[in-house]
């Protein structure tokens, strides 16, 4: 706790932002010294930070610290979902060891954008002010519309960078207008102004929110915003898609989360059109998925799905809704990581695996990683013993004790869920199924891939046995009343 | 005291003794030589009618009060576990009675079993499924003691849905042949609508009486009011009916003449199709006091004694003529039941099973030795090829229509006479008038079998009858000649017997009551029937030819059983089938399945529509996020109340 | 401890396959029967305890905002579901033996004896998470088989009517539960007297819709035909046999006791529906041309019984339910496993392609005249105890619809014969088809015997299952009823047991604070 | 000098904000889009601007000077891309770029 120029500034509260930083110039400076050999090292540089970053987080658990003049926090709305980014990035990182040179863009630059794209979200995560939420969203976008590009051998790579670069910045110009607006109708930055405000909101500041609403729901690619989705995440390298799928979520919703709490204590009376979007998400997620033929866009629209699924744990704004919300990103996270980590390893890192095509009689050729595919499509369709089922049972505890929207979110979340049981079926169903052996069997047995399904495995069949242990983390996660 | 064990042990013996036959047929049949099975079966019945014979005697040799036992099985359990069912309010427990009227029935099950049983050991030599015959036969001899022997309403239904399974199994013996499956099957569902009236009634029972067990019921019958009591009566009719072919469920016996001749002798003459007339006389505490259910029941077995007679007068099949006449008998048991007659009714009864059994072994030679010829148009002449076979159908006639002093005479006699006692004389004015027509058909069907001139069919005797058919038939000849005579006018053999069983009903009236007009109304009517059939049959004039021709309706109308078939065809069976098949191959898979389809072709459709949307075109991805935006804003401002806000600040 | 012995040897037994080579196909055969075998043998153990609580294992699990326990029971309401359970699985593994892709036969037997351990947990649960988890989990061998072990392509599309209407089904009842939960903040099922009664309306609702999916219950049948046709005998066997009687058991251990005004509100509703199901089944059997589509829609008829045993109310009708209910699932399991029999050696279930078997198959002849008789309510076998227990029952309280029910009565002994003669009498119409049908194996026999036997057992002796049910069967029948047949005998009768039963009842909560009999008694 | 109310401000921003989104749909050609993203953005800096001025508070300026460097950094990247794009395909009409879709 030093002063500098005035402003008292938290070093443990930024350590994690920090010591990631310090890997991300590390990353910078090796790959200047060093040529392609040492592609391994940098991507170990990054796990490292990641986890390094992870261990100064552990003495913050139960603590909420504000620094920077109150313009930074560290506290129950950015702790859990920051290890959420870690851990996305650490995986991404794995996976991202498999790249060749002939995917193009410098591994340096590579990994270090990632590790800033973290950084970023962190520090959304932790953002209470609405100049720093603007400046983390910024950098985690600007550096995944580069990293979106990073496959630019391949014209789906930059189609997919163009189209994210586009649109990202039109939703950030939204986001931009609304800051105005509401900073114009609170008189100041701060989350907490802007909840003074909210108390006799005026037209002014109700403009203001909707826009901010825009911006964030295009992050969190909530219906009618998500149409860059299906585009971007198949057109990215792979590790980039499965770090968008997590990462970008996790920091936006800690965004959401955090205005949804500090901005409107209590009464989210004003919010309803979120819950509108949540709805609209749920549905078109699970229908556009039905149809899809490449696994990345069909991971896209469920990731669309899924989002509105967590916004069920706001609807409520109760005690628990923030570890309703938490425990089911962590079950998404789990699950998704460990869904592209099975394709990575069938990949195995040259022609991606994402065809569904290629699937049928998957599970007499490759056994156990269809297991595991078939384990994480359970969990997202929320079947018992998967950690994605407790985290529904949360949700739609959280949404009955909601009133009429609570309701009818828990009821676009049942028929969500039955869409996406045909969905996520019709996959098992291809894998599990009679076909003639097919000419080409993935053979992909890379470790660093194996590492990652069996993290997410574990990590979904733990949590939905054991949901218990999570839950230990509750009395901090539980808000109290404002 | 000796003869109480035995008294307590004997019916189990005697009802488990047929079905260890079967099984020890059905185990053990396929290893051993056909004749054994064949012996095991015959042993296990004439066991069992040993037994009976035994039983019967000690408890006729006990004072009056004491000739109803009830015994439960297994006896220490009567006290605190239930055997069958045991559900607070609902116990039922295994329980026998044994009392003069099961008594009457069990031996004539078990004595002309026995004989059919016997007869069937030559008769069956031929057939592929020789031991299995035997073993359907003990099956069916365990039901049918099963049903008289029951204690309860509800083992009585286990022994009466039993002889429906032997039924079934023995009238669709011959499986391969369309005709015999088809006839099985109508059997057993006519039998299992009778099986509902059965359990309705015991439905009702149970609510009035919380309980199924005879005794309990009949101590305290009054308990439940006369309608109550008549519901139960037409609900216990419907099934009688169903079982023992009375109108309107008789259809099925006619039919029932597919199987082979010892199971129609058995089943669908001397026993089965006469346990209506058992269930009625076994319910009597009720049908007592429930005046308008007694009365259905005499008037149905009256109309059924009466049609049937009058359609047997036209059928050419020999087997078919003895089916209608035993419809017609057994009308004249249901119709002496029904006044509460039942004393003359059981007495009907046992000289009908000698003597109907006897007409239906001799058909059975008959038809044996002409392979298998059924048709009395392609018989005629035979009383000299069988000879043996002519005694014995003449005397199984004479019987059946009441001719002094054969057995029939006695019997129908005495129904006859106690309807008058009764003052029921327009029954009693159908039932005689029924003795002629009886008188009628069975000496049309004498003649045309075995006179009218010479051998008409193609089909050559052959070898002739094997002892162990002759032996039963010789010894049924001797029986239906003397059966009647333990009823003889000033001496009643049979009422003492049966008194204690019926010690509750007001109506016992001896049986040696004769009355000359009686007696001359109903042999002056068989003797019009006789000359009727000879004037006809034997003398051949222009008479015959004229009648056909101005009677042509009336033989179309009859030679159609009135019909009953065609109109249950129409009235049933064709509406049940087609919109069962409707359901089965439209309704269901359109729109029950159809349904849920329709649900997944939409959200298929759904699918398409937002992949049709995705197009790949940043613009149009900016304009539904700019739609979106328009919404989101709108809604917001709505819901802060209105654009008034706006100015507000 | 026992309890957790049944439940998951299967389950290891399953894993213990895994260890076995694919082609060592005896080994994985033995192996499977055994632990299917060893199951039973030890599930047998739980009937000498009788109608109190044979075992009862309560572990805390969740305890946050709301509590949950590992809490798995064995008594009266659920000794005979899992009886059932193990019996008709060992005897379907024992059938999957003659499975015809060998290459598969080790997922095959992995599956089936997975399936089992659900089926299991389902039975034995006492805690609504705990049961919700199992119900659920159930989906996934029988998704599974249908759709990577049934080789044909009806069969994989029967896999998603059946997955999507379960999995719907399933989701409701997930919300019902969330619901209760919110309330009580306990998946123990507790008392529930302080839910508001338009609510509790609600959530039976829920937990009756997902019922009525699985057992079916008409008209949420639509997933059943196909699923009963085209998946493979043993397959069917277990789905038909036990797990369609999930539901039936979900209402008596869990919707009745804990909602008794809500379901008596439902009642005339599902009445109905139970009533048209009886017919409708019935009708639709007598016109089907299908033999295992035939039998599907008879337990449509059966089963609909049981609705009408449970919401009739009655003293005797609800515990007759339970008898109906193992005698239907040893029916439906001999009958689907001997037409798998006739399948394999015929290739067709088309009854206009069949024709006097008997001549050739005596023994298989006699084993289906059984079974389809005890189907038909031949008094004497199990149906007809089952069928005249409920009925004599419902009677007292609900008519009419036991009169239209005694309708159906009659119109099974159309379609059972239709099965019956239709294939194995009348003239042999496969002709070159099958130029010779072998009769029965001794596996075949030998598997088969047990289920006939205990259908002759309960025929003869029903009340040896009733003794062993529990008062709380009454009681959930004691405390809903209202009426009964006034100025009777039978309603005095009634009365009084439903006091005992319920004074029982009183001194079980006293032996164990168990929320769910407190209410039924209260 | 008198200075205009805050409300004059914001009506120019809005303008500018709506012909930046209209300019976004009607042209087909990355950069004239991007040319109008960063209209918008400005607009957004324009209303800070004004209510920083008449709050009399930095911080709402110092939020435009966060924006246009951000903004500058995103047109470096934005034109590496398009950049990119327009090197493999010698015209850059982002209707022709719709590869994926679906």
């Amino acid at each position: 706790m030093t002063a500098f120029a005035g402003v008292t500034i938290s070093w443990p509260a930024l350590a994690p932002i920090l010591v990631l930083t310090g890997a991300g110039l590390l990353i910078m400076l090796v790959d200047l010294v060093s040529r392609a050999t040492l592609r391994g090292l940098l991507y170990g540089i990054g796990i490292l930070g990641a986890v390094g970053a992870g261990l100064t987080m552990l003495p913050l658990y139960g603590h909420s610290v504000t620094t920077l003049a109150g313009a930074f926090a560290s506290d129950r709305f950015s702790w859990l979902f920051d290890l959420v980014l870690l851990g996305s990035l650490a995986v991404t990182l794995l996976l991202s060891s498999l790249r060749r040179a002939e995917d193009g863009g410098s591994p340096g630059a590579y990994a270090a954008l990632l590790v800033f794209a973290a950084i970023g979200g962190m520090v959304m995560a932790g953002a209470a002010n609405l100049m720093i939420i603007f400046l983390g969203l910024e950098q985690l976008s600007l550096a995944l519309y580069v990293l979106a590009g990073m496959g630019y051998p391949r014209a789906a790579s930059q189609e997919a960078a163009l189209k994210y670069v586009l649109l990202g910045s039109l939703a950030s110009a939204f986001l931009i207008f609304g800051s105005a607006l509401l900073y114009g109708s609170s008189g100041g930055l701060s989350l907490d102004a802007v909840h003074a405000a909210a108390s006799v909101p005026s037209g002014l500041f109700v403009t203001g929110l909707a826009l901010f609403v825009v911006g964030i729901g295009f992050k969190l690619a909530l219906a009618p915003f998500h149409s860059w989705v299906p585009d971007v995440y198949e057109g990215s390298p792979l590790a980039v898609t499965a770090f968008m799928a997590v990462a970008v979520k996790a920091a936006s919703l800690a965004v959401l989360a955090r205005v949804t709490y500090v901005v409107f204590g209590h009464d989210t009376s004003a919010l309803a059109p979120l819950w509108l979007l949540a709805i609209i998400s749920m549905l078109v997620g699970n229908v556009g998925a039905i149809r899809q033929r490449n696994l990345k866009r069909l991971l896209g629209y469920s990731s669309i799905a899924q989002v509105g699924y967590m916004v069920v744990g706001l609807a409520g704004v109760g005690p628990q809704g923030l570890s309703a919300l938490a425990f089911y990103l962590v079950a998404y996270a789990l699950t998704t990581l460990g869904a592209f980590a099975v394709m990575a390893l069938l990949a195995d890192g040259g022609e991606e695996y994402a065809d569904l095509g290629a699937y049928p009689g998957l599970a007499a050729r490759r056994p156990w990683p269809a297991a595991a595919m078939a384990l994480f499509f359970f969990s997202l369709a929320g079947i018992p013993a998967t950690a994605g089922f407790y985290g529904k049972l949360l949700l739609l505890a959280e949404g009955l004790a909601a009133g009429p929207w609570g309701l009818a979110l828990d009821v676009t979340l049942v028929v969500g869920t039955v869409v996406s049981l045909y969905v996520y079926g019709k996959i098992v169903w291809d894998m599990y199924s009679f076909t003639e052996p097919e000419a080409v069997v993935p053979t992909g047995n890379a470790l660093p891939s194996w590492v990652a399904v069996a993290a997410g495995a574990l990590g979904t069949l733990v949590l939905g046995l054991a949901p218990q242990l999570f839950a230990m983390s509750q009395p901090f996660l539980s808000v109290g009343p404002r | 005291m000796m003869t109480d064990t035995f008294a307590q042990t004997a019916p189990f013996t005697i009802l488990f003794l047929p079905l260890l036959g079967m099984l020890v047929i059905a185990v053990v049949g396929p290893r051993v030589h056909r004749a054994a099975s064949a012996a095991i079966a015959n042993l296990a019945v004439l066991g069992a009618f040993a037994l009976t014979v035994a039983l019967a005697l000690d408890v006729w040799h006990r004072p009056p009060s004491d000739q109803v036992l009830t015994v439960t099985y297994p006896p220490a359990w009567a006290a605190h576990q239930q055997f069958w069912a045991h559900i607070p309010p609902l116990t039922v427990s295994f329980e026998l009675r044994i009392d003069g009227l099961s008594l009457a029935w069990m031996l004539i099950v078990t004595g002309v079993g026995f004989l059919i049983h016997l007869y069937s050991v030559g008769y069956m030599l031929d057939s592929r499924w020789y031991r299995t015959f035997f073993a359907y036969m003990n099956l069916f001899i365990f039901a049918m003691l099963l049903l008289v022997m029951a204690g309860n309403f509800l083992w009585l239904l286990v022994g009466w849905g039993g002889v429906g399974l032997a039924s079934y199994l023995l009238i669709g013996f011959d499986m391969h042949r369309p005709a015999a499956v088809a006839a099985a099957r109508k059997a057993l569902i006519m039998n299992v609508i009778g099986d509902v009236g059965i359990m309705l009634a015991m439905f009702l029972l149970f609510a009035h009486f919380g309980s199924l067990s005879y005794k309990e019921i009949f101590a305290n019958v009054t308990a439940a009011g006369t309608p109550a009591l008549n519901w139960i009566g037409i609900w216990l009719l419907l099934g009688a009916v169903a079982k023992s072919a009375q109108l309107p469920l008789h259809t099925w016996l006619p039919d029932a003449m597919e199987g082979p001749t010892p199971v129609s002798a058995l089943i669908h003459a001397a026993t089965m199709v006469t346990a209506g007339v058992y269930l009625v006389a076994r319910a009597h505490p009720i049908y007592d006091h429930a005046p308008a259910a007694a009365q259905a029941v005499a008037v149905v077995g009256c109309a059924t004694a009466f049609f049937a007679a009058t359609i047997g007068c036209v059928q050419y099949d020999i087997k078919r003529v003895l089916a209608y006449s035993t419809m017609s008998q057994i009308g004249y048991m249901v119709l002496a039941v029904g006044v509460g007659a039942y004393a003359a009714g059981t007495f009907h009864f046992i000289t009908h099973a000698f003597f109907k059994a006897l007409l239906f072994m001799a058909a059975g030679i008959i038809i044996h030795n002409l392979g298998g010829e059924q048709d009395i148009r392609n018989m005629g002449g035979l009383a000299r090829r069988l000879p043996f076979a002519f005694w014995a159908f003449l005397v199984g006639t004479l019987a059946l229509c009441g001719v002094f002093p054969f057995s029939g005479f006695f019997s129908k006699d005495a129904i006859l006479d106690q309807l008058l006692v009764l003052h029921h004389p327009v029954l009693w004015a159908f039932g005689t008038a029924t003795a002629a027509l009886t008188a009628y058909y069975m000496f049309r069907l004498l003649f045309m079998t075995f006179f009218t001139g010479g051998f008409r069919g193609k089909a050559q005797t052959h070898a002739g009858t094997v002892a162990s058919m002759s032996v039963p038939v010789a010894l049924l000849i001797g029986l239906a000649l003397v059966g009647g005579w333990i009823v003889v006018p000033g001496h009643d053999g049979l009422t003492p017997l049966l008194r204690a069983a019926f010690a509750d009903t007001g109506t016992m009236a001896a049986l040696d009551h004769f009355s000359g007009i009686v007696s001359l109304a109903a042999l002056g009517a068989g003797l019009v029937g006789f000359v009727a059939a000879y004037l006809l049959y034997e003398r051949p004039s222009g008479l015959r030819p004229t009648l056909r021709r101005s009677l042509q309706p009336v033989r179309n109308l009859l030679a159609n059983a009135y019909y009953v078939d065609a109109t249950y065809h129409w009235l049933f069976e064709v509406p049940v089938l087609t919109l069962a098949s409707d359901i089965a191959r439209y309704l269901d898979p359109e729109a029950v399945a159809g349904g849920a389809a329709a649900v997944a072709r939409t959200a298929t459709a759904a699918g398409d529509a937002v992949r049709l949307w995705e197009a790949g075109y940043v613009r149009r991805y900016g304009l539904s996020m700019l739609v979106g935006v328009v919404i989101v804003l709108a809604l917001f401002l709505y819901l802060a109340g209105g654009t008034a806000a706006l100015g507000g600040r | 401890m026992l309890i957790d012995t049944v439940i998951f040897l299967p389950l290891a037994t399953a894993i213990v396959l895994l260890a076995i080579p694919r082609t060592a196909h005896n080994a994985l055969k033995g192996v499977a029967l055994a632990g299917a075998v060893a199951t039973f043998a030890l599930s047998l153990a739980f009937i000498n305890l009788g109608t109190s609580v044979a075992a009862d294992q309560n572990v805390p699990w969740i305890q946050t905002l709301w509590t949950a326990a590992y809490h798995v029971r064995v008594d009266g309401v659920r000794l005979f579901f899992i009886l059932l359970t193990t019996l008709v699985a060992a005897v379907s593994i024992w059938g999957a033996f003659s499975y015809d892709q060998p290459e598969r036969l080790r997922g095959y037997l992995c599956l089936l004896l997975a399936f089992e351990t659900t089926l299991l947990g389902v039975f034995t649960a006492a805690d609504l998470l705990l049961f919700y988890i199992y119900w659920d989990l159930m989906l996934i061998p029988v998704f599974l088989l249908l759709t990577g072990f049934s080789g044909t392509a009806e069969a994989r599309r029967a896999a998603w009517s059946y997955l999507i209407y379960n999995g719907a089904g399933g989701l409701v009842l997930l919300l019902g539960i969330v619901a209760l939960v919110a309330h009580t903040h306990t998946f123990e099922p507790a008392a529930t007297l302080s839910l508001p009664a338009r609510t509790a309306w609600w959530i039976f609702a829920a937990f009756a819709l997902a019922f009525a999916i699985k057992t079916p219950l008409f008209p949420f049948h639509a997933w059943m035909p196909p699923t009963y046709t085209f998946a493979p005998a043993p397959v069917v066997a277990l789905v038909s046999g036990v797990q369609s009687k999930a539901g039936l058991f979900g209402l008596l251990a869990f919707a009745l006791p804990l909602f008794p005004q809500a379901a008596h509100a439902w009642a005339p509703v599902l009445l109905i529906l139970a009533t048209a199901g009886i017919l409708y089944g019935a009708l639709a059997a007598i016109g089907e041309q299908d033999v295992k589509t035939l039998v599907g829609f008879s337990s449509l008829s059966h089963l609909g019984l049981v609705w009408l045993a449970l919401f009739a109310f009655d003293m005797t009708s609800v515990p007759a339910g339970i008898l109906m209910i193992v005698s239907h699932g040893l029916i439906a399991a001999a009958l689907f496993l001997l037409l798998g029999f006739i399948e394999e050696r015929t290739g067709t279930r088309d009854l206009a392609r069949f024709g006097g078997l008997a001549w050739q198959a005596p023994r298989l002849a006699v084993f289906l005249l059984i079974a389809a008789m005890a189907a038909l309510g031949l008094p004497g076998l199990s149906g007809f105890a089952g069928e005249f227990l409920i009925l004599i029952g419902s009677w007292q309280t609900q008519p009419v619809f036991t009169a239209l029910a005694l309708v159906a009565i009659v119109l099974a002994s159309v379609y059972m014969l239709k099965l019956f003669q239709g294939t194995m009498h009348g003239p042999q119409r496969l002709g070159q088809a099958a130029p010779s049908v072998r009769d029965l194996r001794p596996r075949e026999l030998a598997l088969v015997a047990p289920l006939l036997a205990g259908i002759v057992f309960l025929g003869v002796w029903p009340a040896w299952l009733n003794d062993r049910t529990p008062s709380q069967v009454t009681a959930a029948a004691a405390v809903t009823r209202v009426g009964g047949v006034p100025d009777s005998p039978h309603a005095a009768h009634t009365a009084s047991a439903a006091r005992k039963a319920a004074a029982g009842l009183q001194m079980q909560t006293a032996r164990r604070a168990d929320g769910m009999v407190a209410e039924a008694g209260s | 000098m008198q200075i205009p109310p805050v409300a004059d401000y914001l009506i120019v921003a809005a303008a500018l904000f709506v012909v930046g989104v209209v300019g976004f749909l009607v042209r087909r050609n990355p950069i004239t889009m991007l040319m109008a993203i960063e209209l918008m953005w400005n607009a957004g800096n324009l209303a800070f601007a004004a209510f920083a001025r008449s709050f009399g508070d930095m911080s709402g300026q110092v939020f435009v000077f966060i924006v246009i460097t951000v903004a500058a950094a995103e047109a470096a990247i934005a034109l590496a891309i398009v950049v990119m794009v327009f090197r493999r395909r010698r015209d850059a009409d982002v209707d022709d770029i719709s590869v994926m879709r679906g």
